[in-house]
């Protein structure tokens, strides 16, 4: 073997190109429309090629109380109160290319109260950002009447937001019906998500496929356990998807997702001392995105703005300007 | 030889006799001489008894060269190569020259063969007050006609003193070529991986020295010494492949490994002397201008990178003369005093008349002029300056050539009283200080020839 | 020993001692005693052969390994760049650097050659005394300094210039350092390779010259050759080091003196700012010393002595100076026009085996040859050993 | 894909005798645990040298195994076999190795030395630590770079890495510490044949360093002439990408087209990138660290020892190279959280140690003293094991008599995860004890104590 081969595998299928948020001519109001996916190759084996589309990344704004680190609400402050002025901010001073609604969860769903906002919220953010957005519902089931308000809350922001091509989920395997209609109905991309598991998301996407949607409106969410908390199931569950996508399998040719966010859940952000933590919890979010991203996820939906901007630097790295290094020898030099 | 071995190491091996066979006082003498190889073991008569044989054994082992002297002999003359004691000449001196071969071909009518053979023998060059020659013939069959190359083989015995080279990768031609060789130990051009058998069979019984040739593959080498030396051969020579062209670094590469191996890591299976053929630079293609030239420079890189023994092929004096001078300059010993005596000499019969001319004491310089001097039959006194054993432009450089010191050696000669006049003819070379000289010594300057070959023209013009 | 076997025995010795020193062929006698021992007429330095064992024959070839001989140096010579482009405040098209040795010369089975030796070519600013076959190279330039540098460049492929200011000799011409200083604008406007500019050996007058040109060649990194032992080593350093240029320091076959002028000169000058020059005799005039000290100061500056651990830069057009590179010598040893430059090769090819970095040439065929060899020693292509084995049968 | 060797192959190498004594009922069984790396050939004492040597060389690794350093702190790097985890597993965990340079003053040093041995994580089950130090020597002097070493050697015995451009320093170096059988780095196309002489001298492992994989290629087949096979590869690379390529390459190659000269475990160098806003520059060095970890990165070096950074790398790592077939467990049993005392309450939860992890450390956050009891589910989650119902209540009820908890606690109540509501009515008959369906989150814990349970 004298010559060493470049690429090792030559990939029949590829990932299709999905398109989050409409333009003016696409009967949208969002100023730009963000592609995702359209895979060719692994991700970052550039030596084979490089993608058409980098990882983009979505900043996360809470409609609802999150059970987030002590902090994360000294950094937001009082922005954690007002989504509106929350997604504002997210977009004009951490430079947000889309936001990502997180209406709300198994526990706050439950105080009726919110519902009633939430599509206020949607309308008031619709006018104040004009970025594509993502519609987030509940991402941690607890019973099965869950299933059914999460139904509801997504139906009805798929009614607010017609037209403007927003990724709503999430629907689940044994829940995607309304969404998935209302989402065909209203062109919107659907996000599916399924526990750590080929077999699972394969079944999902096969219905959603039935319903009438396309790949090209489905973004796969194989569920995120964030570092130290189940991320190598994420990471391999991720590898495994995209490999048969690209070695053919036509039902998961769709992008896939990271939600670095999770990150912030691990129980040792908890302790008190505030600088440590908070730079703990962006590495954290950073690596959790980094491990998703070299896994084969087109999008992360991150919280923290450093992490995200780090998170771009990372992915910019692959893509365009790639950072220098200096020698071993220059390194042997260096104090 | 152990570089620091000391003369109590011999003395306490010796009969301690003191019987002065060996010309010397007593046996302590001998042996400070033998460690300085100011004299040989042999000298030691008593030491010949075999009551004395184990010491002697001893002795040899401590004296005896790292590297193996190898002789190559005809009926009346032997060539020794190898026999080195240490890798670099600064260390203490080179002792064999590396012996030039010139080769012959079986295919040559016998009157071309016999001419060739006389011009080698023939071939000569005076260089400082001695005879640089040619060693062996290197006798190769391209015939591979057994009779053909016996028949030239006996040629060449009857018409050269030189011993030979037998150069044949062929056991039946090598075996009529040594039975042609009467009385001489020719050396066994070579046995490979495909002929060691018979060719080791053929010199242990001729008794002749054997090369091996292993190009390019130093494990191969050494496994053929190792298998020769189980044939009870000991007289080896090695031939790791000389490759001209881009090969040239392979070549330096290999010669220098076998002989680091054999003087800094004791490598007894690589302690052999060295063969390089620069001889191979004509099997390129090309033009033969071009072979002449590269197989002239590989000869001499070889003669400095470790070469006991080369075979070449161009007889024509431009390539052999930088050749067997940088032999002769690699190979003297670097202890030796470079510088003669200063001082006046006189040729001929010079009178009060007869012209004063000056030289330094580096020995070449002076031995130039001298026979520049008697060539032209010259009768004149020469006068030596102390350069510290430095050629005139060097010494001029150096600034150990200048006006004064000439100015003092003129006093110190006491030429004065020799001569009336007060002329005296410096080097060319040293034209920059004719003015002062004049200034110093009160003498009138003559400025000579760049080189001593000039001195008989100018003199006839110059000197009135 | 019996008394019979002892009378036996001495007649064998007898009768070899006569055969003087031809051997005689021992294969038919049979030997009686088996205590015999053989005694051969014994020959300078020739050891006992031991009694002969019963040998018995390898069948086949006995396995043996090789591992090559590798040893590392604590030492290292530092690297000298010559010539500064326009980036570095120079004006030249390409630098060199040479020196850089982890191990001696070529042994690159040890270690690869980290900078080739480069081949520049003279250039002298005056007549000189030249062979002819030196001479019929140059003829048309000989009274231009500037043309004879665009020649060796443009014509023969000169990697660097050294120019000889002979001319500014007290005891020649005499030229003033202003009128030097332009000869080097002048060979510095005509050429973009690194500039060696050599003095006349007169070492108050040199000095004075190197300050005027150091000052005229601003930032060009120009070679001064050369600093000496009895020249105004302070002064000398402080022009060459204010303007940026480097130096060679010359003795004459002395590794003592060489080490303290290079001390005295590391007052003033960084290590990598010297090149060493220990004189190079003619092949025939002295090679052997000229070769030894080089060789010798290369290993020892590679077994650690920090006062030798520079590149080494040799004068090779010395070699014109032995007779037989242009005398007359009768027809056998013609043609003079192939004796002269191969005297000039054989020269330059021992000293790139004890260590040489620079080398200063003149003849064109042995510039060309030079730089070929050093091409091919330091690429180490691989060989093809069935090309040149048949060398034995071939007819040529 | 790797491709997988064939028991077949394997059997056909073994003595067929069925005897067992090598822990496995048949030699086709043994094949089978072969292929999978379960079982070790050297297990089966009838093998001749010949069959020894064939299934070593068949089984070996396609990735070389390598040993740094001596006795209890040796490690081991490589002996990988495949591209991706989910084939089958990484085998031998990615180094951290702690940088440390001859120009730093002692005193630095030894508290560098001691910050590295002292960062330790009790996590899962396992301890989470910096593994060696990488010596540098920037001085390019050896007595100094032999004074450093003593210096080091006096405050630690974890492995070493020697890196030096210069041969003759490294000589030194070895002559002092060369029994601990360091790591010596770069073995470059300079100095490839002095490093190939100490490295068989010393018996150490070295780093390859080429411009690009055809020299790394050539470097290391001169170093296979001489002997020497114990080998890491520097990838080449000027940037991120290119490295990352290289590394993917270097695996692919190895693992998938049996490439020998890329067999190798890799060196990789995170803190070689440039970055010229200060404030990124460490965070660049953890997401370069975390992107090596990610693609085969062998031994890291790492510049400092910072808690914000090197917490979370080691946690990627721990996650890695988890063999995704056995989830990380814990010995079932009861742990004592807090200072419960007899009215404290009494909780289960499952033996899988992230569960556990979450479990134990929100009640310790909550400030809560309990007796959790930690059913044996085969390291499944709650959920996962319910559904699987691997949750066994006698398996409870076991605990609850063995581990003598009557007689600690006055009360008979014991609470189950929110999940496992279903199993509430056996555990109450099979334990006779009152099951409380706690909440579905262990962060809920206190609130639903504060209501359920001290009221009582």
């Amino acid at each position: 073997m004298s010559s060493i081969p470049i690429s090792f595998e030559k990939y029949e299928g590829e990932i299709k190109e999905v398109e989050i948020g409409a333009t003016k001519t696409e009967g949208g109001t969002r100023s730009y429309s963000v592609t995702v996916g359209g895979d060719k190759y692994l991700p970052l084996y550039s030596f084979e090629g490089i993608n058409p589309n980098p990882p983009r990344i979505a900043h996360e704004v809470y409609c609802y109380h999150a059970p987030l680190p002590g902090s994360l609400f000294n950094f937001f402050g009082d922005l954690v109160d007002n989504p509106v002025e929350w997604s504002r901010e997210a977009v004009n001073k951490f430079k947000a290319e889309m936001v990502n609604l997180r209406l709300t969860d198994a526990f706050s769903i439950r105080n009726e109260t919110f519902k009633k906002e939430i599509s206020n919220v949607i309308e008031e953010v619709l006018q104040a950002v004009k970025v594509p957005l993502l519609i987030t519902g509940v991402m941690d089931i607890i019973e099965m009447d869950d299933y059914r308000k999460n139904n509801e809350i997504l139906t009805k922001s798929a009614e607010i937001c017609e037209g403007e091509k927003c990724l709503i989920g999430p629907v689940y395997t044994n829940a995607f019906q309304e969404i998935g209609k209302a989402c065909l109905e209203k062109k919107h991309p659907v996000l599916a998500k399924t526990n750590m598991d080929v077999n699972q998301a394969l079944k999902l996407n096969t219905s959603l496929l039935n319903l009438g949607l396309t790949n090209k409106e489905i973004i796969m969410d194989v569920t995120t356990g964030a570092l130290g908390y189940g991320i190598e199931y994420t990471f391999s569950t991720l590898e495994r998807v995209k490999i048969r996508a690209l070695r053919g399998d036509k039902i998961l040719q769709s992008p896939s997702i990271i939600f670095s966010s999770e990150s912030w859940l691990a129980r040792e952000l908890q302790e008190e001392d505030k600088l440590e933590t908070e730079k703990t919890g962006i590495t954290f979010e950073v690596l959790t995105a980094i491990t998703g991203i070299m896994a084969g996820a087109n999008i992360s939906s991150s919280l923290h703005p450093e992490a995200a901007k780090l998170i771009n630097e990372f992915v910019n790295n692959f893509f365009n300007e790639p950072k220098q290094f200096i020698t071993v020898e220059e390194w042997l030099k260096t104090r | 030889m152990a570089k620091e071995l000391s003369p109590l190491d011999i003395y306490k091996l010796l009969p301690k006799t003191n019987c002065k066979e060996c010309g010397l006082e007593n046996c302590m003498a001998f042996a400070t001489k033998l460690v300085a190889m100011e004299i040989g073991l042999d000298a030691c008569k008593p030491l010949l008894t075999s009551k004395y044989r184990r010491n002697r054994e001893k002795i040899w082992d401590l004296i005896k060269p790292t590297l193996k002297e190898v002789v190559i002999k005809s009926p009346t003359k032997e060539v020794k190569i190898g026999g080195e004691y240490v890798m670099y000449r600064h260390e203490l001196t080179y002792i064999n020259p590396t012996a030039i071969a010139v080769d012959v071909t079986d295919d040559l009518p016998k009157d071309e063969l016999i001419e060739r053979v006389k011009k080698i023998e023939n071939f000569s060059y005076s260089y400082i007050g001695k005879e640089l020659k040619l060693n062996l013939v290197a006798v190769r069959s391209v015939t591979e006609d057994p009779e053909k190359f016996g028949e030239t083989v006996k040629t060449v015995v009857e018409n050269t003193s030189l011993p030979m080279i037998l150069c044949t990768f062929n056991p039946k031609v090598m075996k009529s070529g040594l039975s042609e060789a009467k009385n001489s130990k020719p050396l066994i051009y070579a046995a490979t991986k495909d002929n060691w058998d018979k060719m080791g069979e053929l010199a242990s019984m001729y008794n002749c020295p054997l090369t091996i040739f292993a190009p390019n593959d130093i494990t191969l080498l050494k496994s053929l010494v190792k298998t020769m030396k189980e044939y009870g051969i000991e007289d080896l020579v090695l031939d790791p492949g000389t490759f001209p062209g881009d090969g040239v670094s392979a070549t330096l590469n290999n010669f220098t490994m076998i002989r680091r191996a054999a003087f800094k890591e004791n490598d007894e299976l690589l302690s052999f002397p060295l063969i390089g053929t620069p001889i191979t630079a004509w099997t390129q293609e090309g033009r033969i201008l071009d072979k002449k030239w590269e197989e002239t420079y590989l000869a001499g890189m070889l003669i400095v990178r470790f070469a006991d023994a080369l075979i070449v092929h161009n007889l024509e004096g431009w390539s052999l003369l930088p050749q067997i001078i940088l032999r002769e300059n690699i190979y003297t010993d670097p202890r030796k005093p470079v510088a003669v005596e200063p001082g006046i000499r006189t040729f001929g019969q010079p009178n009060e008349n007869s012209p004063v001319l000056f030289t330094t004491n580096f020995a070449l310089t002076y031995y130039t002029v001298a026979a520049d001097i008697q060539s032209a039959k010259l009768d004149c006194y020469l006068l030596v300056v102390d350069t510290e054993g430095l050629s005139v432009d060097s010494a001029v450089a150096g600034r150990k050539l200048t006006a004064d010191r000439v100015a003092d050696s003129i006093k110190e000669s006491k030429i004065e009283e020799k001569v009336k006049h007060r002329k005296i003819v410096i080097p060319g070379r040293a034209s920059r200080l004719s003015g002062e000289i004049e200034e110093k010594s009160g003498w009138k300057v003559l400025v000579g020839p760049l080189d001593s070959s000039g001195i008989p023209k100018f003199m006839q013009e110059k000197w009135k | 020993m019996s008394e019979e076997a002892n009378s036996f025995f001495n007649s064998i010795l007898d009768l070899i001692k006569k055969l003087n020193n031809s051997e005689m062929i021992l294969e038919n006698i049979e030997a009686e005693f088996s205590e015999l021992e053989f005694e051969p007429v014994p020959q300078r330095f020739i050891p006992y052969p031991a009694a002969v064992p019963q040998i018995k024959k390898p069948t086949e070839i006995l396995k043996t390994e090789f591992t090559p001989p590798i040893q590392i140096y604590p030492g290292r010579v530092v690297e000298v760049k010559i010539g500064a482009t326009k980036k570095e405040g120079g004006t030249r098209d390409k630098t060199v650097v040479v020196g850089g040795e982890t191990s001696p010369a070529f042994y690159t089975f040890e270690s690869p050659t980290p900078h080739p030796p480069v081949v520049s070519l003279d250039v002298f600013d005056t007549k000189i005394p030249m062979a002819k076959a030196v001479k019929n190279n140059w003829r048309d330039v000989l009274d231009d300094p500037a043309e004879w540098a665009k020649k060796a460049v443009n014509k023969f492929g000169a990697e660097m210039i050294n120019l000889h200011m002979e001319s500014i000799d007290p005891l020649r011409e005499n030229t003033s350092p202003s009128e030097a200083a332009k000869t080097v604008e002048e060979v510095l406007q005509a050429v973009k390779v690194p500039l060696t500019v050599g003095g006349c050996g007169d070492p108050v007058k040199d000095l004075q010259v190197f300050e005027k040109v150091a000052e005229a060649a601003e930032g060009e990194r120009i070679l001064i050759n050369s600093v000496t032992l009895d020249m105004d080593l302070e002064k000398a350093a402080k022009a060459i080091k204010e303007h940026g240029h480097v130096v060679i320091a010359f003795t004459s076959m002395d590794m003592q003196q060489q080490k303290e002028l290079d001390r005295k000169l590391y007052e003033y000058l960084p290590k990598e700012n010297i090149i060493m020059d220990t004189t190079t005799a003619a092949l025939g005039y002295g090679l052997d010393y000229a070769f030894t000290i080089m060789e010798r100061t290369r290993l020892a500056a590679l077994m650690g002595d920090e006062e030798l651990q520079h590149p080494l830069s040799s004068g090779t057009t010395n070699a014109w100076a032995a007779r037989e590179a242009w005398i007359k010598l009768g027809p056998e040893w013609e043609p003079r026009e192939l004796r002269g430059p191969i005297w000039e090769v054989v020269t330059a090819l021992t000293l790139l085996l004890a260590g040489v970095d620079l080398f200063m040439m003149m003849h064109p065929k042995a510039v060309e040859t030079v730089k070929s060899v050093i091409q091919r020693l330091v690429e180490q292509k691989p060989v093809k050993p069935q090309e040149v084995i048949n060398w034995v049968t071939k007819k040529f | 894909m790797a491709k997988k060797i064939s028991p077949t192959d394997i059997y056909k190498l073994l003595p067929k005798k069925n005897c067992g004594e090598c822990g496995v009922p048949t030699c086709m069984a043994f094949a089978f645990k072969i292929v999978e790396g379960k079982a070790n050939p050297s297990q089966c004492p009838y093998l001749s040298e010949e069959a020894k040597d064939a299934l070593l060389t068949k089984t070996a690794p396609p990735v070389v195994k390598v040993e740094i350093g001596t006795g209890r702190n040796k490690v081991v790097i490589g002996g990988e076999k495949v591209a991706f985890r989910h084939e089958e597993k990484f085998y031998n965990e990615a180094l951290f190795a702690v940088e440390i340079s001859d120009r730093m003053s002692s005193e630095e040093i030894i508290e560098k030395i001691k910050e590295a041995e002292e960062f330790r994580i009790e996590r899962m089950g396992q301890t989470l630590k910096l593994n060696m130090f990488a010596v540098k020597s920037v001085s390019g002097n050896a007595e100094k770079f032999v004074e450093t070493l003593k210096i080091v050697k006096q405050h630690t015995n974890l492995p070493l890495i020697l890196c030096s451009t210069t041969p003759y320093s490294l000589m030194k170096a070895l002559e002092f510490v060369g029994e601990d059988k360091p790591l010596i780095c770069p073995v470059t196309s300079m100095n490839v044949n002095q490093m190939a002489v100490l490295a068989k001298k010393f018996k150490t492992p070295v780093a390859v360093h080429g411009s690009n994989l055809e020299e790394v290629k050539t470097l290391i087949t001169r170093l296979n002439q001489f002997g020497v096979n114990e080998i890491l590869i520097i990838p080449p690379g000027q940037n991120l990408m290119d490295e990352i390529s290289s590394l993917t390459i270097i695996r692919r190659g190895a693992v998938e087209k049996k490439i020998k000269t890329l067999g190798y475990p890799t060196l990789v160098f995170p803190n070689l990138i440039k970055v010229n806003n200060g404030n990124f520059k460490d965070y660049w060095e953890v997401m370069a660290s975390a992107a090596f970890l990610l693609r085969y990165g062998g031994i890291i070096i790492l510049s400092n020892i910072v808690k914000w950074a090197v917490l979370p790398l080691m946690l990627l790592r721990q996650a890695i190279y988890i063999d995704p077939r056995i989830p990380l467990q814990i010995k079932p049993g009861l742990y004592v959280i807090g200072s419960p005392d007899e009215n404290s309450p009494v909780m289960m939860t499952t033996n899988y140690s992230l569960t556990y992890h979450i479990v134990s450390n929100d009640l310790k956050i909550q400030g809560i003293s309990t007796y959790l009891l930690v059913v044996d589910t085969g390291g499944l989650s709650v959920n996962t094991s319910v559904a699987g119902n691997k949750i066994n209540p006698d398996s409870v009820a076991r605990l609850i008599k063995e581990n003598r908890i009557e007689e600690k606690v006055k009360h008979k109540k014991i609470i189950i995860p929110g999940r496992a509501a279903k199993l509430g009515g056996e555990i109450e008959d099979v334990s006779g004890w009152e099951v409380l369906v706690g909440p579905f989150d262990s962060r809920e814990i206190k609130g639903f104590l504060e209501k359920k349970w001290l009221r009582q």
